[in-house]
Order: structure tokens, then C-alpha cells, then sequence
């Protein structure tokens, strides 16, 4: 049986200990007509392990072999071995929530380690242990924004359409249901930037929050110092949405304007995470030390234990879910332990040195292809604005059509903002460190052929 | 210095130089305006890399793990992670899939996905399945968002709350204020059922749906659940199930044959998907025909040509939405897949049955060397509970000062003080695939510290002396909060 | 630097610790003129791991994407991830040998495991803790045998052309500086054993031992109990060489004829080793007890510590070269520990009856791979004799082109006989259990082509 | 629980079922003859699959290793492994690959080893590499025999002797006579280099070669090497290097410049492959010219056309053979590529020059904290070597029980008793790779130890305390030999 250990004689013992004549009498508190018996006809026969992997090998190599220019959200990054072979050790993968202080000091201080990059890398003072993605970060940073803003009444919040749709249209699904308005503020069409001039119509307004992403969705970087400072006069919090790689280079979101954001959330996955389909990611989720107690997730402190000695512990549980039930900051219990632990192996290897130049590769490596890209006939960045290491470009067709066609020659050529934004020849590029001068000269050509 | 911080190894200048391509000329930056650039470079760790190594390999050893130890976290699932499901899902095909792929660049995964969905809706019963929330609490807002976009798509606005048994998850709760109802909570009785009459008189007009598990956190069948779901049916309400304890039933008893409208389901407990210290999860959630409109997206389809295609929010306009950027925890769905193809149909059956005998053995050996249950005349699901309230009276040992002593006998403690209705107790959850010789040490653990605890109470309630740390400061932590490390 | 922790700052602290104004001062004992500065001209510039990684996953991608029916002594077998997630494990894969038995029980007790483990396999009484593989295990054998046979005064041995060449000629390369003679015993051509017949011109006379290799190279398995009956009615040891595989179904040498064989070695890698072009592998050496003071390489024993608690340590090491010098029974310093780790945790995996199953798929597979060839025209068994897993096909067209012809479409279908035995029309050919029935069609199909 | 054996927690009927095709009928096993098959299954373990994860998960954590302490045993190099060469070792081209795939399949794993050969060719100076030894010994064995065939083919055949300095490791002796040769030993002065007057005196017509280190295992570079070279090639022997301690000069000075003919190296060594408790190592072999024809096979050749072949015992009939049954320890090369490809021209320099500043910075310390040096005189090598013969002497307390103390400090002791003419003696080798900081900590808990030397001998001569177990009876062990486990 896989994975089940009893052997015959085991169950009958275990039967006689518990006064039982068979596994099934252990089910006779269940209505008998309720019994599922025969009913899972759907499912297959077991497989062994060498099955298994072969079935899902063959699938896993139907999805390999292109080169990739796709970001929006996602970034390859060369992931050092270190970090998984690591990771997935036994104590850390298999190991539960740290509930158990004494039994878990391994994971507690990883956190701990985690919540301290974080707060350097962001500017911040104090971090949680993670929330399951940017996305969804996003949502919860909503939600605090609306405890922790005491000047302020309202439960909407201004959203500027250059952040990420895929966030803004998470954050919307979450939380709608507790009567909160996400206000969508427009981007300038030149600039690619969310512009001064589209605030002025809330000027005076009751907002709890202004969202501000640096980089925005196009790659554009935004003057973040005069909307974190319009937001502050405007009696509003101003939650920060930023790349974790590009804070090696970027001016972090602490020291945005003259007070810095209040709230800093983002996708954690450029920091050694694998691209991996879609996650497991985890959102990192920072603020001010004056609101921590609005911050939903699991938080670490550092204690002693009762000889003196340095101990991690889970803190400030009254705001979780198991001990405030239903007046807790959030429903999260389960976050993204490992891939925080990835996470924090990955940025002690790369320090800031590594992770800057990671970043400047990354920011380099994007203004080449775009470089390269619009020599071409036809192509043109579509905004004037500073990118970190993405860049929409429009196209002299239907970016759709490009894509498709760029994709049978097995070059994934960015995504197309057609849908979200009615760009309908517009593409959204990222290259990282991991493209080499054949990847961008490959795309070059690639597209170039499609377009001729 | 072990126990140093991967901060007090940093020494300026020092780097893992291999990790990160060369330093570039500043002029490659020139096209970043100064002034959004940051002024000093970050106070990240300047280690090796062999330091990096050494210090998280010891840190890791700190940690009691499902590899090295029985870890009977009631509710929890603390099941073998089958180390194959983990290099399946590291396949390189996979793990450097982007989610925003086209579809002819993801049939593979996508095959695994709308496979999974399937084999999910057979073992519960369920129409249709999303695999999209990325953890249980997740799956659980999106089951009671289902909920409330049925209601509000009826224009039946005036169902303003969420009936919870008062021994539930404190998710449960949690979630119905996130979803924006009121919860009220129904007691459960003596039995550990459902006090079925004071749930009758909670239902009505105002009842949006009712939240439970099934077995329930007492770690017992709820033997009344049709006559549960025809109440709340009845008033108009809908039943979630919340699918923690999904363990105890796999194969036996389907959730949609119950009568529940929508469940989630924690893969990382009944799917055998690791836990990570705390993560990821996956909750995917199952629904009834009637909720089928409201899954969230992305999910997996299928076209009539065999190949397979995304369902989203242009093809489903009904959907509560996305709950994430991508996917969900695709990775750990696809350890699930593995872990479902390797069980198969038979081998999802005798997780319900294994999963139960371990914990009635288990019990009724542990009342054989005097632990009382909380049950004592009900059978155990995959889980029971034990209380310590004589023990703690008697000899002022608590169910913690047990709790903390079993790690000295190398035994991770089970779930102290849920639920919370039962005074000092355990919630022990063996699972299907510890051997019976591991309950038996655990038992004769328990039955060592029963022993100690009657002749040296002191020593037990300063346990434990084996690890890392002695009992912590917890109002230290809360009172002087230092949650990051500055020099 | 890439691996090297020192700074500026402490270089110059340790310069100045050790009074030395440079670095190169340290060298000052080296005459100036052997120094080799800028002698490395040779060497490529470092590159990152990212860089040497995709470096060398494109070069590993070459070799990929064939079907394999090659055994030939390395075999193709599924191994659980369980095995290298667990040996790779720092403590396990960077640890040294255990000299300071304390500080590596973890090591010692996976090696008293495994040599319990061999015993159990091969029936014999003692194993050591592995060789560097099977064909150097023979080669330790022999030496051994000319030690351990005090009925003998001879430095010849017997050995049949069945025994795979390869351990021939590796055996005759170590031992033929000590004036060791390896005689060769022919094969019957039409069984493919070796025939007692062929043993007669040495009966009577002084050979030290006579190696049985079981199955044969052919895959023949041959009439073990009367060659080792025969052997010691002659006063010669004997040397078994098997297939760990096999004896989970075949009789365990130390039940051969009456007495069993005396020495037994093989090669490891089918238990849980992957074919990794050729090594690391392991060789295993066991022994009947009164040899044991012969056997070269570590030797760990289960004792107790100072307070009675059981351990494991090195023992024996008055046999190894690290105290015995050239008296030692062998050079033999490293041996294989990962490779025997790896194995040691797949072969308690695995245990009896999975072993069993997977020998027996084995069998049949190939089996069923032989009726399928064999039923093309022209194809056929070179040998009567019954074979474990792996068989000799003569065929209509000499085996180099037809095998050069099938690796045109993949199929790499096993090895040709031409060289070793000039058999130039036959190839010896395996299946296992990781075989699939597509992939016999497939070879079938190959063959039938390349045939037409 | 944890001291059991995989055999103790066995019981009939288990198994990993996931591991295993299912069982055939016995007809598929007609074929095999009844008296071929064994009459009972193997003793094997009866396991479950998270039985044996955590037995081994558990087993585990009973070693030192680099991933978790300083390990700074001499002449063994145990410098950082790169976690990077084991992901690139195990790609599943290189992993999946049969030694005798054709050539059409193994350009890639080819064009490697012909790089490797041409990057360890540069770095000592030689004139043609061979992979193909699996470790040190066999290098050892391969050069030794290439010598003796060099000898045969001149029909020379009075050469009988092989020199060696009594420092050397127990392998040089013991592979000389694994190829037919007497030994006959040189002593070392007391400044750690050779006695060549002695040495002189040791030469002539039956002087076949002399194997050395340099720097020796004295922990000091052999000065009068070039004189050394001029002797024993006059008396008509060749130069083999024991390549145990390139680490010392790798980029400084190359063997081939210092006049040797043949040189073995250990891959598990300078090349920063992994130890594996044990093994596998590899030991490629590097000659002069005159040895060419001789070199083990097979090797990697490249064609005009940049193809790449193998040069087997068919193009090269002068070859001393095969020394296995494929091509080495493939594996293991492969991580020493990627090793190689990492430090390119400038790392290979460093670690010279590095190794080389941490032993002497380590020595200055550790003198300067008491310890006794064994040539105090002498710059050191990558290695060094330290006396306790006073302690011995004074207070009874020798260099194992050092050795032993160091444990409880989470130091791995290091290299004891060797080489065997310096008494009491410690060989301290501490790598490039490890931080002042762990050197630091090493003299710091080095110092406390003499400390108690001093104050409490006799706790010094009981430790270790904080180990799995105490001191072990290696006298039980070798009387009451115990090697398998019965029940």
C-alpha cells in the first residue's frame, strides 16, 4: 500500500486493541447510505513512483524549449543551487507552521532573518513572514489601509491603472465584499507614468490610501517623492507596490517623499523563487512600526528563553485568525513559509552587491533589446518615461497575431496589452541577467521575420 | 555561533561572488534618473557562500520535521511528503514555465491541471472544481464568496450571516467577516455533535450559509449532518464544507453527498504536499451545480480536440474573480497530482481507512495508560481528543507542560488548546502512514510523562531540556517587540 | 572571488598576524624561477554559476533524448528521488571519511548497514564498505585470492572469456605488476556457459582461484553449483561476480555447491545508482569470515563507547595502507561511500520483494524483447543457455552498422560483440523494469527498418 | 529509537509499494531454471518509504560535514563543495547517459572531459592528462605503472626500487608494491626537507623512481626539489608527484616546471568535489613526454573537425589499460569541470595564494596562543603542523584527546598522528574557503583547550561529551569482530 506502513497482522492488532472486527465497523457512526463505496470510478489505478514520473516527465517536456521575454509580474532569475537544495531539506520542507517555539527554532529564525532583509531592503520597519503573493498582498495591504488611516473614514482607495490589472483585479475580488472601492486613477499616454494632474480631481477627497507601484506595470518608473508627498497632505496612506530586485538600485519605498510609504507589499518571487507556472510565490508585506499591529500574517520576535538564551517566537497573535477568530486582521493561517526561506538563502548568497548587479544586468539587458527591437521598422517604445527591465513597445500589427507567430518560432515574446488597456499593438518586454546577447539577437530575428 | 544571526557573519566587501553577474559601468544606468535611485546600497548580508550554506544547514537542524519525527498535529495532517512528488514538480519543463505562457507552450501542465480537478470533484462529489485559492483560508473565502455571489445573483439580499459550530477553525470565522457577514455560532453538545436545535432556531431568513467540518474538530462524525443541511437549506442557506479534516473520509463518505454546496479542500494536508514551515498551501475549492457559475479562475479546460485551454473571467463573466496574480500554487499542485496518480482509486480509499484506525488505536491505547477523551463513548475519526483538566487540577500540569515535555522525548507535541470548548486538551492526529510502532512510542512517551507528571511535577512543567531553547519569553516578545535585527 | 570569503580588510590583518608585507611573500621558499605566474594562459576567464550552469545544461542536452537498450554492466533502473535527495544531503555528501568515529556515526552505521545488507544479498558472512567498481573489485579479488588461499602457492587464476571483458582487462592492468597470470577458460558456443568441459586441462593443477561470473556477460547464467564444487575439489578458491539485481531471485553465492563461493564482488550500480556516463559507482566486496583479515578496504564495526552505548567504528585497519604502508592488503584510501550511501538507502527501499519485482521485470522484459526481435528475419538467440536480463542477438547484417543505423533514429540498441569476442554479426542487448512496451516497439520498429 | 538499525525497524509483509513494479505472475520466471533461483528472499529491510526517509533524514545528522563545520584536516582539503557542480553533475543528460552511449550521443559529456584534460594539462604543467583514475591510490597506481612501463619498454629491467621520504601517505608504499616494486624509504630532515645526501646515497641503477609531495606532508615546500629531480634522474628513475597537496601551489608553481614526470591529482581535493564520507573521489593522471604512450584509458581526443572521440586501448596499444570497467568516476569530473569553469585563470591563482595565507595566518595564532609548531622555522604550505608532545609529556594529555575535545567545540579535529615521524602531532589544513572568522574561532576554542589541558587533564582525556557517543572500544571492535548485524 503506498505510503501506508501496516502490514496484516499490524491491523489486526490494531483491531483487537481497539475492540474492533474491521476497519470498516470503525465507519459505523456514518449513515450507511452516505457510504462512497465503489464511487471514486473516475479516478484511475495507482501508478508507482517510476510511472508517475515518466507520465509527468513527458508533459514537462511538452512545455519546455522556448526562450522567454515574458515578465508582467513573473521574472526569471538565475536561481543558485544553494537555495532549493536547501530549502527542501527535510527540516525546512517538511516541517509544520512554528507553533511549537522549542521545536521550530530552524524556521523561526529564518523568519526572523526574512522580516530583517525585508525591512533593509524596503526601507521599512517591520515585516511579516509573508502573505501568498503580490497579488493577493495587495488586498490585505487594502484592508490595513483602512484600520490603520485614523484620519480617515473612507473605504476607498485610490488605484492608478498602471499598477498590475492582475493585482488590482485580485485585490478587487477580495475585497469587494466588505464594501471597499478600489477609485481607478488614469496614466499619462506619453509618459507611461501616473501623473500629478490625474490626482487633482481627489485633492481634498476622503481616501484611506493612494497605491503607488515603482516600477508601474509598463516598467515605467514613477516620480514617486511628489505622489507619496500628495498622498501625505491629502491625509492619505500611501501603500508602495515594488520589485524586490530593483530596490538594490531603487530609492526604497521608506524614504519615498519626505515621510516614506506607510505600506509596502510586492511579489516576492524575483528573490530565487522559480518561475515555476505560477507559484508557489510568496508577497513580502512591510510598514511602519506604528501600524504593526494592523498587519495581518505571522510575525516573529526575538525573545529569551527562561535561562536567558536568544530565542524566535511567533508574536502579536491577537491578531491571527486562531486566537481573534472572527476580529482578526485577516483570515491568512497558512502563508509561504518556504518559498520565504528560498527567499532568504537566496538574498544572504547575492548580498547587496550581487543583487544590485543582478539588477543593473536586468535594467541593461532590456534597454538592449529594446534597443534592438525598435530598429526594426515599425516598433517603437510606446512611453518616454525610465523603465527598470520592462518596456512596452508597439508594434506595426496586432500584438496578438505577433505573439502567436513569434510563439511557433518558440520565442515567447512578452504579453500583449490588448485586453487590459485596448492597446491592441502593444507588448510588454522584459529581459533579466539571464538573457545572453544570442536570446536578444534570437527575438531580434524572430521578430523581424514575423513582421516582414 | 549557531545561534549567531546571518547578519553578525556579514563582513563588508565579502560576497558569494559566484551568485551574480560582474558589476556593470555606472553609465549602464544612466537612463535611471538620480533621484530615484537609492543613495546607499542596502544592508543586506555580505557572507560566502559556503557560509550562506553552513549557516542555513545548521539553522535547519533546529527544526523537528516530518523526515525526523512523528508530528500528530490534530488538524494538521502531518502525513509522509512523498519525495518523488517533489522532484516531479522540479522538472525543468515546469519549474521555468512561465503562467503567462501561451497555451501552446503549456499543454503539459494544463493536462496535469484539469486531470487534477477532475480526480478532486470524484473524491468529494462536487460538480466542478477551481484549483485556484492558494491555501485553505483561501479556499474558504472563495466558498463563501461563491456563497454570497449566489445570494446577491438571486437579488436575495437580506442574508446577512454565517452560522459556525463554536468548536470550528478560527479560519472559519475570520472568513465570513472577510466575505462582509456577521457569524453566529452554534454550540456543539456534550456528544460532540451539533446541538441540532439551537442550530434549527439560528436558522432563517437572515442565515447567508453555515460553515463546518465534517468530522468536526472534535474529532468525531457528525452524525446529524442531513438533518444539519436540511435545516440550512430550508431557510435558503448554503453548506460549506471545510475540507481540514478531508483525511478522515477520502474514499469513505463524499462532502457533495452530504449535501454540501461548496468545500475546500487543503492539499497539503489530505494531498500529502509538504508544509514548508508554514507554506504553501493549496485550498481548492469544489462546488454544487448551483454555485458552478462563481469558481474562481484561472481553471483548466478542455476543447473537444483533446487539447486543453484556460477558462477565465472573459469565458465565466460570473466568476468571484482571481484570488492571485497567476495560478494559485501551481507547484504544489502538481506534488498533488503526483501524490493522486500514485494513490489512485484504491489507494484514495485506504487513506480514509488508515487514517481512522491509526487514530482509534491510538486513543484507546492512550486511555489504557490513563488519558481521558474528551469522547470517550464516540469513535475517533482521524483524530480525537484527549484532556488534561484532571491533571492540570490535580497536579498542576497543564496540557502545554505535556506538550513542551513530549519534545524531550523526541515527539512533536499534538495541537494544544483547540478547540477551544474542551478545557487542557490534545488534538492527536496520527495519520495513515506512521507504523504502529511509532504510536506505540508515543504512547509509551505519554504514559512516561503521566508518570512523571504525578511524581515530579516541577521537572514536567519546566520542560522541555533537549532543545535548542527553553520555554521563551512570550510576553517579552508582544511587550518589547523586536521584529528585525539592527546592530 | 568565487568560494574565497577574505576581504581587502583582512588579508591585510592576517598579513600583518603573520608578518608578511604580501601574499607573495609567503612563497619565498619557492625558487623564483619555478614560479608559474602567468603560465595559466590556457584557462578560460571564470564565469558565473548561471553562466557555467547553461554551459553545461546545453552540453548535457546533447547527449539526451535516446532510448537505451546498452547494459553491458551499467544499468538503466528507476531510482526513488528519496535516494539523492537524501545522500546529497551536506551531511552526507560533504562529510570525510570517518576517521573521527565520534563525529560520524551517521556515515559509520549507513556503512555496518550496508555491509549487512550485502551479506544478505550474496549470502556471504562479511562485506567491506565498497571498492571503486565491480572491475576493480575483480581485480582486489584476485590479489586477494593469491593471500587467502593457503592451499595454493600459485599467482595464476582462472578465468573465463564469459566474465565481462571489461573487468578482464582492468583486472589484468592492476595485477600484472605482481606477476599474476590470469588464465582464460573458454565459453560453449552454442549454450554460451562455461562448460565444465572446459575446465578439465586444469584439473589437478595449482591455480589460486576460478571466477564465476553469474549471470555471465552473455546474460547466460551458468551452472554455478558444479563449477564451484569443481573449483574446490581442485583446492581453488572461488571468486563469484554478480549482479546485485539478480540475487534478489538467483541462489546467493555463499549457497553455491556445497560450500558456497569464497569471495564474492560485483558491481553496485544497479542499486539506485544512475548510469551517469560510467561513475561514480561502487564496487562490493564480500567474504566468507576466515578471509576477512585478507579483504582490502574499510571494515566498520558495531561496539560500545566508554558508558556501554552502542557505535560503529573503523575497524581492522591494520589492513590498510595508512598503518600497514606496503605491507597493506591495498592502496585503497577513498572508496566509494556516496555511491554506497545511495544504495544503501535504495536497497532498504526497495527491500525484498520490491527488489524481487524489480529482477523479475527485468527478466520478463527482456525476454519479451528478444521474442519480439527474434521474430524479425534473420534475428536470433546466439545462445541455449537461460539468461537473466540481458541476452546476445545474432543478426542478418554486422552489429556496428546496425547499431551505427539505429542511434541515426534514437535507438541505442545495446553493444556489438564484433571487438571482444569477434562476433561480428551479434549484439548483447538488456531491458529493465524502466522499459516500457512502447519502448520494445520501438526498438522493434527501429530494427526492422534498419534491417529492410 | 534513533540508534536502531534500518533492520530493527523491519517487519515482514511491509514495503515502499510506491518503489517497485508490482509483483509478476511466476510463469514469467520460467525460463530460470528452479536450481539457479535462491530458495528464500534476501534478509532485506521491510520498510515503509517514510521509515526509511527518516531514518536516513535522522542518520544524517549524526556526521560533521563542511555544510556545517570547519573541518580542517590536513593534506584532505576540505574546502566549500559548490552546490552549483552537483546541480550541473546531475543534469539528466549527463545523468541518464551509459558509458558506452556512441559517440554520436556523448559529444556534450566529452567535449567536457577534453576541456578538463586541457585545463589540468595548463595547471600542472604536464604534457598529457588522463581522467580515468577513481582516486588518488589509483593515480598513485597509474603513475607508478606508467613509470615501470617506461622502464620495460627500454627493456631496463633492473629497476626494482621505488624512493620515498618517510613523510609520505601509507598509499605511496602500498601502490609501489601493488606494481611489483621494493620500497625503499628516504628520511626527512629536521627543517621538513628531504635528506638528500641520503637521498643521493639511495640512487642507482636499481632506483626505478621516487614518489613525492611537495610541499610535503610536513606542511613546507621542498626546497631542494630541482636537486632532488637532478639525482634520481641521473640514476636513470623518473619523478612521480602524489598530487595530495596541489592545493598549496596551484597557479604558483606547476609539478611539470619542478622536473616531475607524472603527477596525480585528487579532484576531491583541489577541485572542491565532495568527499561523500568516504568517497568517490577521482585521480587524474598528468605526464611529461616520455610517459605519453603510457597513459590509462580511455581518454577524450578531439578531431579536425571539433568532434570529439575516445582514444581507447585500440589507438593506443602502449597503454598501462583500463582501470575500471568505463571511464572513472564521471560524475565526479563533471563537478570538477564545473569547479574549473568557475575559477577560470585568475581563481586557480587565488587558491594558491589564499590556502596558503589562511595556514599561515592559522599557525601564527595558534603559536601565538601556546601551540607548538613542528617547523617553527618553516613558512607553511596550505598545511601545517603542530606538536603536543610537551602536553603529552607534562600533563598527560596527547594529541587525540586535543583531537577528541575539539569535537565538543564543534571543531572537526584535525588530520591526527601523521605524519607518523612528528610526535603527538596534529596536520592543520584550513582551505581558502573559510573565513578569518572560523580560523579565529578555531584558535579561540584551540586556547580554551590548552587551557584545560592545564587545569583539568583528566576531563580533556574523556572527551568527547557532546557527540552521539563517547570515546568508542576500537580494541572490542577488532577482537569481537561484529560486521553484520544478526538478529
Amino acid at each position: 500500500m503506498p505510503y501506508i506502513p501496516h502490514t496484516p497482522d499490524d491491523v489486526r492488532a490494531m483491531l483487537d486493541a481497539i475492540g474492533a472486527d474491521s476497519i470498516e465497523d470503525l465507519f459505523d457512526e456514518i449513515p450507511s447510505h452516505l457510504k462512497a463505496a465503489g464511487k471514486l470510478d473516475a479516478l484511475p489505478e495507482g501508478l508507482s513512483e517510476m510511472d508517475v514520473t515518466r507520465l509527468m516527465s513527458d508533459r514537462a517536456a511538452q512545455d519546455a524549449g522556448a526562450v522567454s521575454f515574458i515578465g508582467a509580474g513573473a521574472y526569471q532569475h538565475h536561481v543558485p543551487a544553494a537555495v532549493w537544495e536547501i530549502a527542501t531539506r527535510g527540516e525546512f520542507y517538511t516541517a509544520y507552521t512554528p507553533y511549537q517555539a522549542e521545536a521550530s527554532q530552524g524556521t523561526l529564525q529564518v523568519i526572523y532573518e526574512f522580516q530583517t532583509l525585508m525591512t533593509r531592503l524596503t526601507g521599512m520597519d517591520v515585516s511579516n513572514a509573508s502573505v501568498y503573493d503580490g497579488a493577493s498582498g495587495l488586498a490585505e495591504a487594502v484592508l490595513m489601509s483602512l484600520r490603520a488611516n485614523r484620519k480617515s473614514k473612507s473605504r476607498k482607495v485610490l488605484v492608478p491603472t498602471a499598477v498590475n490589472p492582475r493585482y488590482t483585479s485580485a485585490t478587487q475580488a477580495i475585497v469587494e465584499n466588505q464594501d471597499v472601492a478600489l477609485e481607478r486613477v488614469g496614466f499619462d499616454a506619453a509618459s507611461g507614468q501616473t501623473p500629478l494632474d490625474a490626482l487633482k480631481p481627489y485633492e481634498g477627497e476622503d481616501y484611506a490610501a493612494l497605491v503607488i507601484s515603482q516600477p508601474n506595470f509598463f516598467g515605467s518608473l514613477e516620480e514617486v517623492d511628489a505622489l507619496t508627498d500628495w498622498a501625505h497632505a491629502n491625509k492619505m496612506l500611501v501603500i508602495g507596490v515594488v520589485n524586490p530586485t530593483s530596490l538594490a538600485l531603487l530609492t526604497p519605498p521608506g524614504e519615498w517623499g519626505a515621510d516614506g510609504a506607510d505600506i509596502v507589499v510586492g511579489e516576492g518571487q524575483p528573490l530565487g523563487v522559480p518561475l515555476s507556472s505560477g507559484g508557489p510565490y510568496f508577497g513580502f508585506m512591510c510598514c511602519k512600526q506604528k501600524h504593526v499591529r494592523q498587519m495581518p500574517g505571522r510575525i516573529i520576535g526575538r525573545t529569551v528563553d527562561m535561562e536567558g538564551k536568544q530565542g524566535f517566537t511567533l508574536t502579536l497573535q491577537a491578531r491571527e485568525q486562531h486566537i481573534r477568530r472572527s476580529k482578526a486582521t485577516s483570515n491568512i493561517c497558512t502563508n509561504q513559509g518556504l518559498a520565504m526561506t528560498a527567499a532568504t538563502i537566496y538574498t544572504s548568497l547575492l548580498g547587496p552587491d550581487g543583487l544590485g548587479n543582478v539588477a543593473a544586468h536586468c535594467h541593461a539587458n532590456t534597454q538592449a533589446l529594446a534597443d534592438k527591437l525598435t530598429a526594426i521598422d515599425g516598433v517603437e517604445r510606446a512611453f518616454t518615461a525610465p523603465t527598470f527591465h520592462e518596456v512596452v513597445l508597439t508594434l506595426p500589427k496586432p500584438a496578438d497575431q505577433v505573439l502567436a507567430a513569434l510563439a511557433e518560432k518558440d520565442v515567447l515574446g512578452g504579453v500583449s496589452l490588448a485586453g487590459d488597456y485596448d492597446m491592441n499593438n502593444a507588448i510588454l518586454v522584459n529581459a533579466t541577467e539571464v538573457h545572453s546577447e544570442q536570446d536578444l539577437q534570437l527575438f531580434e530575428q524572430a521578430l523581424k521575420e514575423v513582421l516582414a | 555561533s549557531e545561534t549567531q544571526l546571518i547578519f553578525q557573519l556579514s563582513h563588508p566587501g565579502r560576497s558569494a561572488t559566484s551568485q551574480a553577474p560582474k558589476a556593470l559601468a555606472e553609465d549602464k544606468l544612466s537612463a535611471i534618473p538620480a533621484h530615484l535611485r537609492r543613495k546607499e546600497k542596502p544592508g543586506l548580508p555580505e557572507v560566502s557562500e559556503m557560509q550562506v550554506v553552513r549557516h542555513y544547514t545548521n539553522l535547519s537542524s533546529k527544526n523537528f520535521a516530518i523526515d525526523k519525527q512523528f508530528y500528530p498535529l490534530g488538524s494538521c495532517t502531518m502525513k509522509y511528503n512523498p519525495r518523488g512528488a517533489n522532484r516531479a514538480a522540479m522538472l525543468p519543463g515546469f519549474l521555468n514555465r512561465h503562467p503567462l505562457a501561451p497555451e501552446s507552450h503549456s499543454q503539459g501542465f494544463l493536462s496535469c491541471m484539469f486531470e487534477l480537478q477532475n480526480f478532486l470533484k470524484e473524491v468529494t462529489g462536487m460538480k466542478g472544481v477551481s484549483l485556484a485559492p492558494m491555501a485553505g483560508a483561501q479556499g474558504e473565502f472563495a466558498g463563501v464568496a461563491m456563497i454570497r455571489a449566489y445570494h446577491d445573483a438571486r437579488g436575495d439580499d437580506q442574508r446577512t450571516e454565517i452560522l459556525i459550530p463554536n468548536a470550528a477553525h478560527g479560519t472559519n470565522p475570520a472568513t465570513a467577516v472577510m466575505c462582509g457577514y456577521k457569524v453566529r455560532e452554534v454550540p456543539v453538545g456534550e456528544d460532540g455533535d451539533v446541538d441540532l436545535e439551537a442550530l434549527k432556531a439560528a436558522c432563517g431568513p437572515q442565515t447567508a450559509g453555515l460553515m463546518m467540518t465534517n468530522p468536526s474538530t472534535c474529532g468525531v462524525f457528525e452524525r446529524q449532518v442531513e438533518d444539519i443541511a436540511k435545516a440550512v437549506h430550508e431557510a435558503g442557506g448554503l453548506l460549506y464544507y471545510d475540507g481540514a479534516n478531508l483525511n478522515a473520509i477520502l474514499g469513505k463518505v463524499r462532502p457533495g453527498d452530504m449535501g454540501f454546496d461548496v468545500i475546500h479542500m487543503n492539499l497539503h494536508k489530505t494531498f500529502a504536499t509538504p508544509h514548508g514551515g508554514g507554506g504553501p498551501g493549496a485550498g481548492p475549492v469544489g462546488v454544487s451545480e448551483r454555485l458552478l457559475p462563481y469558481l474562481p479562475t484561472p481553471m483548466a479546460g478542455q476543447r473537444d480536440d483533446g487539447s486543453y485551454h484556460w477558462v477565465d473571467t472573459d469565458s465565466l463573466d460570473t466568476s468571484i474573480g482571481h484570488l492571485s496574480a497567476f495560478m494559485g500554487n501551481a507547484g504544489v499542485l502538481l506534488r498533488a497530482y503526483f501524490y493522486a496518480r500514485s494513490l489512485g482509486r484504491e489507494g484514495m480509499i485506504r487513506v480514509g481507512e488508515f487514517s481512522t484506525l491509526a487514530a482509534n488505536y491510538l486513543l484507546k491505547r492512550l486511555e489504557a495508560v490513563g488519558c481521558t477523551a474528551a469522547y470517550p463513548d464516540r469513535r475517533a475519526s482521524h483524530e480525537f481528543i484527549l484532556t488534561f483538566a484532571k491533571e492540570a487540577k490535580e497536579l498542576g500540569v497543564t496540557a502545554m507542560d505535556i506538550a513542551k515535555r513530549l519534545l524531550d522525548y523526541n515527539q512533536h507535541a499534538p495541537t494544544t488548546y483547540f478547540p477551544l470548548l474542551v478545557p487542557e486538551c490534545f488534538l492527536i492526529e496520527p495519520t495513515e502512514t506512521e507504523s504502529k510502532e511509532a504510536l506505540d512510542e508515543f504512547v509509551d512517551a505519554m504514559a512516561a510523562i503521566l508518570e512523571e507528571a504525578r511524581n515530579e511535577p516541577d521537572m514536567v512543567k519546566e520542560a522541555p531540556f533537549t532543545q535548542p531553547v527553553r520555554r521563551l519569553d512570550d510576553v517579552k516578545a508582544a511587550r518589547e517587540l523586536d521584529l528585525a535585527w539592527s546592530e
